[in-house]
């Protein structure tokens, strides 16, 4: 397969950034990104919900329990992103083909969007205080708990946040505003001061 | 403005986008009359007082919502999900 | 002002003796301490005239301790980051501060625009409605007059100066959420924020000034046996330790919005030189809160008497604020004028400071013995049932005359005495701060007894505790702020902990002030002021009344009364009693003016957040890059940014895009599409829908072929046009202009959610899914032909508008051969993030046809040429039949617009309809220019329509345009012309089909 | 009642402005009048001034339900000019220009018309195609428009971010040199003056419940201060068009209700010396004799009589206005508010007679209200005047949607949010 470059290479350099007092030991605010193996965004037609439902718990093991639930494991994550809509990401490159052989015209429609979004994952105590400058949605656990996801906006961008852990979130940006993203978010950070570390996943 | 989204919960009103009268009922696709035609497109009741609105959740689940808001106090009363999963369809089949 | 700093134990409570800051104030440098206001440091070294009244320059000294100050404003800083009209109350001093006055020249103390008191009663409220017009003869019929007296007084009008370099701070929103928010950081505020944090609610408490405490700093009441001092700093501390609560200090509730949306402004480093690295100046906090406590307490208001503007004249309670929390005494020789009781209390905390209070003034016929007690213990002699009829004194107050007062006429004998005095405290009584509970609540209540306006009804999830409801007292205040938690838990279901009330014990003092706003002399001599800033008097109140402006609202236009930066929170109520005395009713009937958001005035830039410096997103193409190293300029359109040409060498735009549209007709090039809207439209009924959409028959559109497709508006004019792809049964993609990607979005989804929801279709944005480069010219096959494996290229295989999928450096692509240009083209879709290798791979197979990147000036350059529609041609005014695409308005289906696209007003000639036009002599065809009959420059005539895009042809070696002209298809072969006088140019055209070049299209189909 | 003259204002200056009489009487209602306008906003001050002082026509009553001028007239940001595109808007506005021009002798009061220039601002080539098609147009009928390149609108307007680096860089701008701003309370009050000393009676607190009809004819109006018959009736009530006519029976227009914010900052010495519009959003800005800032931008964007707007559309206004003026971000925000605009279908007004028989409507004015004030009132008492719209205003008709006539300045079709 062909390498994909995303927008964000060549902004993200590993390294700290911001509020000088943390050059010292490392800052407590880690970001990274990546570029989706598979992206698919899954739509169900009003009868065929539950149908499409087992299909997906099915080829990826997981268990969807409905509402903003977004069950994750090593090879996929799903997450509802509308009434009878989930957006999936895959670790292997084929799983859009995949998804599209499984779910026919009838049952439900498969778009491959794993172009169409760039993945910054900021972590740390201060990941609420920062992305609540720019978001307006409650950050708290019981707003917002974890292994579950927001469809929301920043400054009329639309983003995704799946909350991976109390303090660790994964935000699915359009990939041509992604450098317009990380002109907000870079300087939001700057405030506490971050390190830009190699995408963990 | 907080807008009960039926699927997301409630939301900033900057996460949706006006679309107008929600009364307005399209005529049939066969009827080509013209009076029926332009009163769908340019009557407006415009009340002051409850309003049947639709609001689109352009960054948020994409769904429209029809919205009961008075245009006196802009107090939200009641939210509604528009389209294939609109709890009317699911009464009626 | 001959104020001066004191040192007794228990007075200075916010200010550290120890730290000593330097400041600049005009030029002169002064010294005052941490903790001190730049107002606070500048009575302490005497300072007395601050600056100058708007209209008469009349000299102003500091008036009051807080936002509701008409007079210090300042221009603080210097430079970039100079801002005017800063009130000193509200300036934490630091050190290396430099504020000067403003509004005056040569300066406060000797201000030249002082002779407009000369003028007197000639600019009383609304002259300048009865002149300055001029007389009505000869040449100045009409407003010229007007016109040059306007530049004068606009010079002279207008307070601070702004700067003129750009801002180099940063602003930041916050967005939070919390169960209660509690407005106000004193007594009352404290203890609600404590009531709903113990009962586990999620609390944010503001608090306007540096550290919480409010009336209670530096108070000796006793709470739960705790002097309230200790009590509050003790609260405080057990707030902070709870995790649910966030304390924000010097932070000011704004603004009350629908949903109780509440709008804070958080000044982050106001009170440093500048902000540190990465810290933004002021925060923007956009609060949800499920319910919301209101504790601003009350501002004090002043009595209107003749000469009642001279500096050293202050409020009684900012004087108290100033001894006890600062440490400053205002004067050597005080004197106190009021009517009611709360004086007293202020004159005894600073006797006990060690303030020299000679007299007391009390306008009321009587007074309890425990004043008279206090009055006596301070060593003042009390005058009651008298008044002040005037004063005296030139830039500072030396004297004030006192006479007899009778309460009927309500006015004063002809002062029997004349009192020496270098600072005249006042008092007329107390108005609760009810601005933020009125954005949201009913009308407000007029209180009798308190002679004060109380919030309206709540129309929003809010409370009123202390002062700001009415509830004046420690023990009251405390009171009713416990209730107000009580009742904003139970109101969002959170069970408030049974807590017994705090023990207070402080001396209740009657706030109930005698029903007495103006002391009025028999004979009308000196101006009585009602608006310091605005130098508005009870004279200019009465002649409002005289002339017939009687409603408030026509009191406060007419007269400007509270329209100055204090918006009056010192002078509203004082204004409404004298009109309300004039109408001869009371004053709940004549009500107050709206009060509207902010409270207090705002930076722009905080309101702008994070948008100050890039006010909206822009959206890149995948190949951005490239295009900005191979030297395109690149332009906005809509969020995304564009490259014009591609400019070698000393090449202006024109020579460009002449160049790389020569190319593309010559042999190959390539352009970047990638900013093309992209919708993936599936389902079993998408090509129902799709034929519902487009004007033109998609019903049959057979797989693996693309068809050009117009959209309609209800009313029949065109939206948008664009090609839709047909991938499989049931998967379409479909590409829009790149302007209409959103708006077109939104038009599908309305129509599937609410107009045909039985339809199962979904649709999804995929226009960042696919980079898009369009390859065009007569070699652009053979381009291809050498990097495609997967399809074949033949004309056979791959016909005209036919869709095939293939590779190129296994690259996965989606090709379409269809044109925008009018040469052979084709358009290759892939990956986003593969755009760039594709790029690269399709300039390396084009190196042997000399393929040439071309930019958006070159590519309207080729579909002008070609008569193909875009942005220009679709200005949503223009219908199908208009631009000659009347055949792609099918009869044999409905769509969105089939109906009223046939009203006759849509056909009728004399409609403008699209046509090409040649240049004649050679000249330029310039956008925007207007087609005339008339050859002659200076006598164009009638526009007959307009040009909508031109350019250079390269192919006809001419001028050219696209335009719009009456009947243009009946006018083909005309000579006409076109005029642009905005730009000075006429040329001589002809009017020839719009499709120009290869009308047939053999190049696009060969 | 004295002339106002700068003789007078001395005058009773020595007199301590005892000589001044009321600006307009307050009469009790009579039965019956020729005319009522119902609304005392501009419009309806303006066309009981014409209709006297034009038409000879003075047995008119005002009928408003608050205090005069208490509507848009009072809210909005006092810009007059009449930059359009489309040949009946620019017909109409440049009649309004004429009348401005001379207003404050023909009213004898001061209004203020201050022809500082407005400047529209272009961001990139395509816009400035625009404004020259604007441009030309405008100067085609006899208006007065220039095209300014960068350097020039950096000149006249210093603070601009004129860099390279703004997020929409500024091209060029049009410029309407005759155009500008007027002070919208004096509008009221002179016109008030002008149209009470030709003896209309202007009845404030004066609130319509209900129309009197004889069958389908409209003869008059209910009030909280007893029936008021007239054999014509003119409506001016913007923002409550609705709500009025649905009294008289007229349950749908082609109007939607919608809130306008406008803001006031701190005065300041001189530092805008013209009217200046951002290319690329909505703003409009310029500064009042005082020293303020006086700035909008768009519609909030829902409908609403509410006569507030919320803090999504106020932070874009501030947004829009530092991009323009990044040194403008220190300077603070003293007052917002909010009017009830009436937007109609395609962005222009409703000028006619009809829809019932002895009713005449003057509506759907969006934002363009202030800048029609003197016109406006000008063609309404023609057509009140003769029973028929004068050629002026024929095009502004309400059957123009249904035949599919819009007069569509920004192209943006039937959706009233958009205009």
């Amino acid at each position: 397969m062909v390498e994909k470059t995303s927008p964000l290479d060549k902004l993200l350099k590993t390294g700290h950034y911001g509020k000088p007092e943390n050059t010292g030991e490392q800052a407590d605010l880690k970001i990274s990104h990546r570029t989706c193996e598979s992206l698919v965004q899954v739509t169900a037609w009003p009868k065929t919900g539950k149908g499409i439902a087992t299909t997906l718990e099915k080829m990826t093991h997981l268990s969807l329990q409905g509402g903003d639930a977004s069950p994750a494991n090593e090879d996929f994550t799903i997450m509802p992103t509308g009434p009878g809509q989930y957006l999936i990401e895959a670790q292997s490159g084929d799983a859009t083909g995949r998804f599209q052989k499984k779910i026919i015209p009838a049952k439900g429609a498969v778009t491959d969007l794993t172009h169409a979004r760039v993945v910054i994952r900021i972590s740390g105590d201060q990941a609420v205080w920062v992305l609540a400058k720019g978001i307006a949605i409650d950050f708290s656990l019981q707003a917002f708990p974890v292994a579950t996801s927001r469809n929301t906006a920043h400054h009329q961008i639309s983003l995704t946040i799946h909350r991976v852990n109390e303090n660790t979130f994964d935000l699915f940006v359009f990939t041509s505003l992604a450098c317009s993203f990380w002109h907000w978010l870079d300087r939001a950070a700057k405030e506490v001061g971050y390190e830009i570390v190699r995408n963990v996943k | 403005m907080l807008i009960d989204c039926p699927w997301c919960g409630p939301r900033s009103v900057e996460e949706f986008s006006y679309r107008g009268d929600g009364t307005l009922k399209r005529p049939a696709l066969s009827d080509n009359s013209m009076n029926a035609a332009s009163a769908y497109v340019y009557n407006r009741e415009n009340p002051a007082g409850d309003h049947m609105e639709i609001w689109h959740h352009g960054n948020g689940c994409r769904s429209h919502i029809l919205v009961k808001r008075n245009t006196l106090t802009h107090k939200i009363l009641s939210c509604e999900l528009l389209g294939p999963y609109s709890p009317k369809r699911k009464k009626k089949k | 002002m001959s104020g001066y700093r004191i040192s007794s134990p228990d007075t200075g409570v916010r200010i550290d003796p120890t730290k000593l800051l330097n400041f600049s104030f005009n030029g002169r440098t002064y010294s005052g301490f941490e903790g001190d206001t730049l107002a606070s440091a500048l009575l302490a070294n005497g300072v007395g005239v601050l600056g100058r009244s708007f209209k008469y320059h009349r000299p102003r000294g500091l008036f009051s301790a807080g936002l509701e100050e008409p007079n210090a404003l300042v221009t603080l800083r210097q430079g970039r980051r100079s801002e005017p009209n800063i009130k000193a109350t509200e300036i934490e001093l630091y050190d290396g501060l430099i504020a000067k006055s403003q509004n005056c020249w040569p300066s406060p103390k000797f201000d030249l625009m002082a002779i407009n008191q000369l003028a007197g009663n000639a600019l009383s409220a609304g002259f300048y409605y009865k002149t300055f017009m001029g007389p009505n003869v000869f040449f100045n019929k009409t407003t010229e007059v007007w016109w040059q007296f306007e530049k004068i007084i606009r010079r002279a009008a207008g307070l601070g100066k702004a700067s003129l370099e750009a801002d180099p701070d940063i602003y930041e929103r916050m967005h939070a959420w919390c169960d209660v928010l509690v407005v106000g950081g004193g007594p009352a505020g404290l203890i609600a924020g404590e009531r709903a944090a113990e009962a586990g609610a999620k609390v944010i408490l503001c608090e306007q000034m540096a550290e919480t405490g409010g009336s209670l700093v530096g108070s000796k009441d006793l709470i739960d046996g705790m002097e309230g001092d200790e009590w509050a700093k003790a609260c405080i501390e057990r707030l902070k330790d709870h995790e649910n609560v966030r304390i924000l200090t010097r932070t000011t509730v704004q603004s009350y919005y629908d949903d109780n949306l509440l709008h804070a402004i958080e000044r982050v480093a106001d009170h440093k030189i500048k902000p540190d690295a990465f810290e933004p100046r002021q925060r923007s906090w956009k609060i949800r809160a499920k319910s919301v406590i209101i504790a601003t307490g009350a501002f004090e208001r002043p009595l209107v008497f003749s000469g009642n503007d001279r500096p050293g004249i202050m409020l009684a309670d900012a004087a108290r604020r100033y001894a006890v929390e600062y440490g400053v005494l205002p004067g050597k020789l005080i004197s106190i004028f009021t009517n009611n009781d709360t004086a007293y209390h202020a004159a005894r905390t600073m006797a006990d400071c060690g303030a020299n209070i000679k007299t007391i003034i009390d306008v009321r016929q009587q007074v309890s013995g425990e004043i008279r007690a206090i009055a006596a213990s301070i060593g003042a002699e009390l005058l009651v049932g008298d008044a002040v009829s005037r004063t005296s004194g030139l830039q500072k107050i030396s004297a004030i005359h006192v006479g007899h007062f009778n309460a009927d006429s309500k006015l004063v004998a002809p002062s029997t005495h004349r009192i020496e005095t270098d600072c005249l405290l006042v008092s007329g009584g107390w108005s609760p701060a009810i601005h933020l509970t009125s954005q949201f609540g009913g009308t407000p209540i007029w209180d009798e007894g308190l002679q004060a306006f109380l919030p309206g009804k709540a129309l929003q999830n809010w409370y009123g505790a202390g002062a700001m409801a009415g509830k004046f007292g420690l023990a009251n205040t405390l009171l009713s702020a416990t209730d107000a938690a009580k009742s904003a838990l139970k109101s969002i279901g959170i069970k408030p902990k049974k807590l017994k009330p705090p023990i207070v014990n402080s001396e209740e003092i009657s706030v109930q002030p005698a029903a007495v706003y103006e002391i009025r002399r028999a004979i009308k001599k000196g101006k009585s002021f009602v608006d310091l800033q605005h130098d508005v008097t009870s004279e200019d109140v009465r002649l409002a009344h005289r002339e017939g402006f009687i409603s408030v609202e026509h009191l406060k236009r007419y007269t400007t009364l509270g329209m100055a930066t204090d918006q009056g929170k010192t002078s509203n109520v004082t204004g409404l009693a004298i009109m309300a005395e004039a109408r001869g009713e009371a004053i709940e009937d004549v009500g107050t003016t709206r009060f509207r958001p902010p409270f207090t005035p705002v930076t722009l830039g905080a309101i702008a957040g994070e948008n100050y410096g890039h006010l909206k997103p822009y959206r890149l193409s995948p190949m951005n890059d490239w295009h900005i190293a191979r030297g395109a300029n690149m332009y906005a359109n809509g969020l995304w940014m564009r490259p014009e040409t591609y400019n070698q060498s000393g090449e202006t735009v024109e020579q460009a895009y002449i160049r790389e549209a020569g190319a593309v007709r010559k042999s190959v090039g390539l352009v970047d599409v990638s900013t093309l809207g992209k919708i993936d439209v599936q389902g079993p009924d998408a090509g129902e829908f799709l034929n519902r959409i487009y004007s033109n028959g998609f019903a049959k559109l057979p797989i693996g072929k693309a068809r050009y497709g117009l959209m309609l508006r209800e009313d029949g004019f065109l939206f948008d046009d664009g090609t839709t792809w047909r991938l499989d049964e049931n998967h379409y993609l479909m590409t829009t202009t790149t302007a209409k990607a959103g708006p077109v979005m939104e038009h599908m989804e309305y129509h599937l959610d609410v107009v045909w929801p039985e339809l199962k279709v979904s649709l999804v944005s995929v226009t960042d899914q696919w980079a898009g480069i369009a390859l065009a010219g007569p070699n652009s096959r053979k381009v291809l032909e050498a990097c495609v494996s997967g399809t074949d290229m033949s004309d056979k295989a791959f016909p005209f508008m036919g869709v095939r999928d293939g590779e190129i450096t296994d690259i996965p692509i989606k090709i379409a051969r269809l044109s925008f240009s009018g040469e052979m083209a084709f358009e290759v879709f892939c990956g986003a993030m593969h755009g760039q290798a594709l790029w690269d791979a399709l300039m390396d197979a084009g190196k042997a046809f000399d393929i040439t990147p071309y930019g958006l000036e070159a590519l309207s350059t080729l579909r002008i040429e070609k008569g193909h529609v875009a942005g220009p041609e679709l200005n949503g005014r223009t219908n199908a039949n208009d631009l000659g695409l009347g055949g792609m308005v099918s009869t044999k289906k409905p769509f969105i617009g089939s109906v009223l696209v046939h009203r006759e007003a849509l056909n009728e000639t004399g409609r403008k309809q699209l046509v090409g036009l040649r240049s004649l002599d050679g000249q330029k065809i310039l956008g925007g220019s207007h087609i005339v009959a008339s050859a002659d420059q200076a006598q164009p005539g009638e526009s007959l329509g307009h040009t909508t895009s031109a350019c250079f042809s390269p192919e006809l070696n001419c001028y050219i345009s696209l335009g719009l002209l009456k009947d243009g298809r009946a006018r083909i072969g005309e000579k006409l012309h076109v005029t642009s006088p905005v730009r000075g140019t006429h040329g001589a055209v002809e009017v020839v089909s719009p499709h120009m070049v290869d009308p047939d299209g053999r190049r696009m189909h060969g | 009642m004295t002339r106002y003259s700068a003789f007078e204002v001395i005058k009773n200056a020595f007199t301590g402005n005892k000589g001044w009489q009321p600006a307009w009487r307050k009469p009790e209602p009579k039965k019956s009048y020729d005319v009522i306008i119902v609304g005392g906003g501009g419009h309806g001050l303006s066309t009981a001034y014409y209709l006297a002082s034009v038409h000879k026509i003075t047995n008119v009553a005002i009928v408003e339900k608050g205090w005069l001028g208490s509507g848009n007239i009072g809210r909005n940001t006092t810009i007059v000019r009449s930059n359009y595109l489309l040949p009946e808007n620019t017909r109409f506005y440049e009649k309004s220009m004429q009348l401005w021009r001379t207003l404050s002798h023909e009213l004898n009061y001061n209004v203020m018309f201050s022809p500082r220039g407005v400047l529209n601002l272009a961001h990139t080539p395509g816009q400035m195609d625009l404004f020259a098609e604007r441009g030309n147009a405008m100067r085609l009928m006899g208006g007065d428009a220039e095209l300014l390149d960068r350097d020039q609108v950096a000149r006249a307007n210093p603070g601009l971010d004129v860099s390279g680096n703004a997020r929409f860089p500024i091209e060029g701008g049009l410029l309407q040199p005759s155009a500008g701003s007027a002070r919208h309370d004096a509008v009221a009050w002179g016109f008030a003056r002008g149209a009470d000393l030709l003896g209309v009676d202007i009845l404030e607190n004066c609130e319509v419940k209900g129309f009197l009809r004889e069958g389908d004819n409209i003869v008059g109006v209910e009030t909280n201060r007893g029936e008021i018959r007239a054999e014509k009736t003119g409506i001016a009530v913007a923002g409550s068009t609705s709500r009025v006519m649905r009294l008289a029976g007229i349950k749908n227009l082609p109007i939607e209700s919608h809130v306008l914010q406008a803001f006031v900052s701190e005065s300041l010495k001189p530092v805008i010396p013209n009217v200046v519009t951002f290319g690329n959003g909505h703003l409009y800005a310029s500064q009042s004799d005082k020293g303020g800032l006086v700035f909008g931008g768009s519609l909030d964007g829902y409908n609403t009589y509410a006569q507030r707007g919320n803090l999504p559309l106020v932070e874009e206004v501030m947004s829009e206005f530092t991009a323009m003026y990044p040194a403008f971000a220190r300077l603070r925000l003293l007052r917002s508010w909010g009017g009830v605009v009436d937007m109609s279908m395609d962005g222009s007004p409703i000028i006619t007679k009809g829809p019932l028989p002895g009713m005449y409507l003057n509506a759907g004015w969006c934002y363009g209200g202030f800048k029609a004030t003197p016109a406006s009132g000008w063609c309404f008492a023609h057509t009140i005047a003769n029973d028929a719209p004068h050629e002026i205003n024929a095009p502004f008709s309400l059957e123009r949607y249904k035949q599919g006539r819009p007069i569509d300045e920004l192209g943006a079709g039937p959706t009233p949010g958009y205009h």
